[in-house]
């Protein structure tokens, strides 16, 4: 899901870009030399996700994964995205030079309301909790984009209403595709990995670790 | 650096991986400057482990480890890490610069030396490694045994002074690997050699550490563990097969029935003289051994015998 | 789609010999300009400066080809889309759709923008090494935090997409063949997620390796830049260029295809 | 299958990188079933590349290949890939499940198998590479050497007629290493072998191809090959370890002043008669050589002594 260069006026292409160094500025302030490679890494899947086709029906659409950033990185899933556009920009000419600002405001801040929706998980006490809220966070960072590509296109101009209609229609199958693929994989990392995993706890991982000899006597904590 | 300070030393080790396996269980030895060590054991052993925890990329569950005397904890770790250089064991997690080049000059470069002697090492360590004109290649279309060279030469180029290879002559050639063992023989740094290739550690190391389930189990002369095959092969491992064919030499001569028993004294007694046996290129070096009963005047003395190898050179 | 951008960066050519950093500048406003058009006309001969410009970079027809072929086809929908669902007067009627000329100009106006920016994109990342590029950015003041993690991300990516291609093999190799049952969906979980967990932990590998061969959170380069007034020329033509273009544009010469500026 | 059938063949076979490195270089040969070859060849030789074609990983420049008789290509890689089994050199590319079992009972699986059938094999599979135990533990947190081991096993456990093997050793302790060779000895499969340790290719195969620079060098009985040290030398290779330390007694023998020339005659006799010596565990094999001088009558036939490992066992 990419706006392409030359359709969006310049007052929308001009808040996309405010907007995005805005919020990059202040996520980045959260992002410690450590992180790098883990952002980066993120950065690639993502990066690498939108060459994966799915195919539905006659045609395909490519993964998008903001849902599936922002589920991992939690804030720092904002640069991270941004990163990733802009090396799709720059190596297969996905979206444009200008509309970096855009996309990234419409696909980094999916990725940062799917963190929300992720974080909620913790107010509820149910099993497969992190598939269940995962999925939630998929669909709900694709949810946003589609919002915010319609208004970008809107905002531009009325002629766009109806293309920004049918974008948001052909937006349907690519939101139950990711919540699933994000379901999966956050169901996944909490059994493998959880410490992977953005915004988790320290006493909800512990029981996800295999019990050792070692650590079985002891009392789980709390 | 004298020879009395301790390069490496640790005391009571333990490492628990963060899913709760507990790998080194209280390890306790100490590496003088100037030594080269195998660190030998089976798989799983926690070799590699224990390894990390040296320059800080772990750090101990329990225990200490100093380096040079400086005890490695998030405070000293850039110090530590000018001074010892490891070479992981997997070639892929250490090449992550677009070129050969800019791989090989990244450890010189933190240092913040100048251009010309960053390419200078450079020049030099892909020359060791023999992958000069490889510069401009990407690391990751290299062969896997190219990369490993890479790898090393990485490290090789940052020259720390000491040295810690994970498993280097995996998967290289056998002349690549005949230089790398005659470069570690004629380097005068503190040498911390991991290897499944016991015929290296065999040619390379003076002193042979043996850890098995996270516990040294022998730490002695090279020549005196690697000659015990009883040891060895309670800890799943085996002869050095340069010994071993020694051994079944041996074997051969005492089940050979059809030869007579002065024939068989006049071989036994060779075999027996040069039961340690090291292959270089082109150079015959043999040791006798410490409990020799052959020739007790001998003890703790090597012999190097030149012995230009003959026909096709 | 070539993911090595600058597979062909060492070509002879004057771009390739242009300073990154005055190179990305100045081609970086020429992009911003072209977005910015909004006659016919004009966007034509944006068009064929950037065509021009391309020839000039020396890079292969079908190298740049593999990557326009994506851009067309992503595209291509808006030639159908904006003719019949422009708000405006309809010159006849496709199956009860109305269909409206101005729709068709602004279609043809975008996808003329488009091409023009994705070959000079090209042109701008295509005739240096990525890191040099990168390099000259950070010379250029982007945040240098940002430009490392760019170059992580672009050796990461390289990994990832070799290493899941060999696990696909690795799975066709054992005789996996993709259907559309369950049992398929459930070995594409796992693997997206061992990808995943698998790319985390190299990462923090290759992290750990990297802190130690002396890595304290700035990378270092043997690159070094520099410009003659060869560079600052050929800077002062593509600029004094994209400027005649944008103030012909706005004059009025031309009629613009309706864009609903604010 | 019978024995006339070949196995793998390739004519003229060109294959070049997508960044234009043209690799290998006209490759035609042969392998019938149930041969073991064993390919060698320096770093970067292309024997990687070579096994990347066989079950069509890579499809060749130019060229065909024919495994059993079909021709790998789009249409026939599912029927292919049920009969060639390759475990690649870096274990990381084959393992992609989330545990061990997953791992090793994908293949099985994928062919249809009823699950006591699959979980059987597992077993089976697992115990030959001793990772028993291991089912539950996740790949990715296992030592490289673990990581190996189970990239065999998930070949292993498919079980296809023919197998190919790249570097299978490396990275092994030498017990299980040893228990590999063992393996592969007793097997009646097709194997084709790529690895830098002649030893085990000694020990192996019957047949030795030598790549160098994406061309076949040298294609014979793997005893002549690996014992032709000049050979050997200018494709960047080394005798067998085994060999060296034969050969450095040899030179010893030569080059000792100090004994009689009775005694040198005898001790020479007898290291020219036992000159390809495998050592097994407890158990000794020796060849005599085809074109052996001192024992005419044993042309082209082997020797099997049985001679019980002595103290240790
Ligand atoms: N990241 C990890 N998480 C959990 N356990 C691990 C991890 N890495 C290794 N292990 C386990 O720790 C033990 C020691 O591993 P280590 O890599 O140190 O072994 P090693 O002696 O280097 O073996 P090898 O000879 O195979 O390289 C092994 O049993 C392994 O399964
Ligand atoms: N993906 C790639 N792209 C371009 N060149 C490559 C790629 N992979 C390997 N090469 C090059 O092809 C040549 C042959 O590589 P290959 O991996 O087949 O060697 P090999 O014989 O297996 O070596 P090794 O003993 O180190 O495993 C090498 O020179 C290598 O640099
Ligand atoms: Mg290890
Ligand atoms: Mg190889």
């Amino acid at each position: 899901m990419h706006i392409s260069d030359g359709i969006l006026s310049a007052p929308v292409l001009t808040a996309g870009f405010i907007g995005t160094v805005a919020l990059a500025a202040y996520t980045l302030r959260q992002l410690d030399l450590d992180d790098i490679p883990k952002v980066s890494v993120i950065t690639s899947v993502f990066f690498v996700a939108s060459l994966i086709h799915v195919p539905i029906g006659p045609s395909s659409v490519h993964l998008i994964l903001g849902g599936l950033v922002g589920v991992v990185l939690g804030m720092r899933a904002f640069p991270a995205i941004m990163l990733g556009i802009i090396l799709q920009t720059i190596l297969f000419g996905h979206g444009g030079v200008t509309v970096i600002g855009v996309n990234t405001m419409m696909l980094g801040g999916g990725g940062l309301v799917a963190y929300g929706v992720w974080q909620l998980r913790h107010r509820f006490n149910i099993k497969k909790k992190e598939m269940l809220f995962g999925g939630l966070a998929g669909a709900s960072a694709i949810f946003f984009s589609g919002i915010v590509l319609a208004l970008a296109l809107v905002t531009t101009g009325e002629e766009f209403i109806a293309t920004a209609g049918y974008t948001l229609i052909a937006h349907i199958p690519v939101i139950i595709i990711e919540a699933l693929i994000v379901g999966a994989c956050a169901a996944f990392l909490a059994k493998v990995k959880p410490d992977a995993l953005a915004g988790q706890l320290p006493t909800s991982a512990a029981p996800a670790v295999e019990p050792t000899t070692d650590s079985r006597n002891e009392k789980p904590p709390r | 650096m004298s020879k009395n300070t301790p390069a490496i030393e640790t005391s009571q080790l333990f490492f628990t991986y963060p899913d709760g396996h507990a790998v080194l269980k209280s390890i306790t030895c100490t590496i003088r400057a100037g030594e080269k060590v195998a660190l030998i054991g089976p798989n799983g052993a926690g070799k590699s482990t224990f390894m990390s925890l040296l320059n800080g990329v772990e750090l101990p569950t329990n225990g200490q480890v100093h380096i040079n005397g400086t005890r490695v904890e998030k405070a000293s770790l850039i110090e530590i890490r000018r001074k010892i250089g490891i070479v992981f064991q997997d070639p892929d997690d250490q090449l992550f610069c677009p070129t050969v080049y800019d791989d090989v000059a990244f450890g010189p470069l933190n240092l913040g030396l100048p251009r010309d002697e960053v390419d200078q090492r450079v020049q030099e360590s892909l020359a060791l490694v023999g992958l000069e004109g490889f510069d401009e290649r990407s690391s990751y279309h290299l062969s896997f045994g190219e990369r490993k060279r890479l790898a090393l030469a990485t490290v090789l180029s940052y020259r720390p002074e000491i040295l810690v290879f994970d498993e280097p002559s995996t998967n290289m050639d056998p002349l690549n690997r005949r230089k790398l063992i005659n470069w570690l023989k004629s380097s005068d740094k503190t040498i911390l050699l991991c290897t499944h290739d016991l015929d290296i550690a065999l040619e390379v190391c003076d002193r042979c550490i043996l850890l098995t389930d996270g516990k040294i189990v022998a730490d002695d002369a090279a020549s005196r563990i690697l000659h015990n095959r009883q040891l060895l092969e309670e800890n799943n491992l085996e002869l050095p097969l340069a010994l071993m064919t020694h051994e079944l030499l041996n074997n051969i001569l005492k089940n050979q029935d059809d030869l007579d028993e002065d024939h068989r004294f006049i071989i036994g007694n060779f075999l027996h003289a040069h039961r340690h046996v090291h292959g270089a290129d082109g150079e015959v070096h043999f040791h006798v051994h410490a409990h020799d009963d052959l020739n007790p005047t001998h003890t703790h003395h090597d012999h190097d015998h030149q012995g230009g190898s003959s026909e096709n050179r | 789609m070539p993911l090595d951008i600058d597979r062909f960066a060492k070509r002879a050519s004057p771009l390739q010999r242009w300073d990154p950093r005055i190179k990305l500048f100045t081609l970086g406003i020429f992009v911003f300009s072209v977005a910015l058009l909004k006659t016919l006309p004009i966007a034509c001969i944006a068009l064929a400066l950037a065509i021009s410009i391309l020839r000039l970079s020396n890079l292969p027809y079908d190298f740049v080809a593999s990557s326009v072929k994506w851009v067309i086809f992503f595209l291509l929908p808006f030639f159908i889309i904006m003719p019949l669902s422009y708000p405006g007067e309809a010159a006849f009627y496709v199956i009860g759709l109305p269909f409206a000329w101005e729709g068709l100009q602004l279609a043809t106006l975008i996808f003329i923008k488009a091409v023009a920016i994705i070959l000079t994109t090209f042109s701008m990342f295509g005739t240096s090494r990525f890191d040099v590029s990168m390099i000259a950015l950070q010379h250029l003041k982007c945040p240098k935090i940002l430009v490392q993690m760019l170059l992580f991300t672009y050796r990461y990516t390289f990994v990832f997409i070799d290493e899941m291609r060999r696990m696909q093999v690795a799975m066709r190799a054992r005789g996996f063949v993709m259907k559309s049952d369950l049992n398929t969906m459930q070995v594409m979980g796992n693997f997206v997620g061992t990808l995943l967990v698998r790319s985390f932990e190299r990462s923090e590998r290759v992290y750990k390796a990297m802190l130690s061969k002396g890595y304290q959170g700035e990378l270092h380069s043997m690159v070094r830049f520099k410009s003659e007034r060869q560079d600052f020329i050929k800077s002062a033509l593509v600029l004094t260029t994209a400027i005649i273009m944008l103030s012909l544009d706005f004059s009025g010469l031309f009629l613009p295809a309706k864009q609903g500026w604010f």
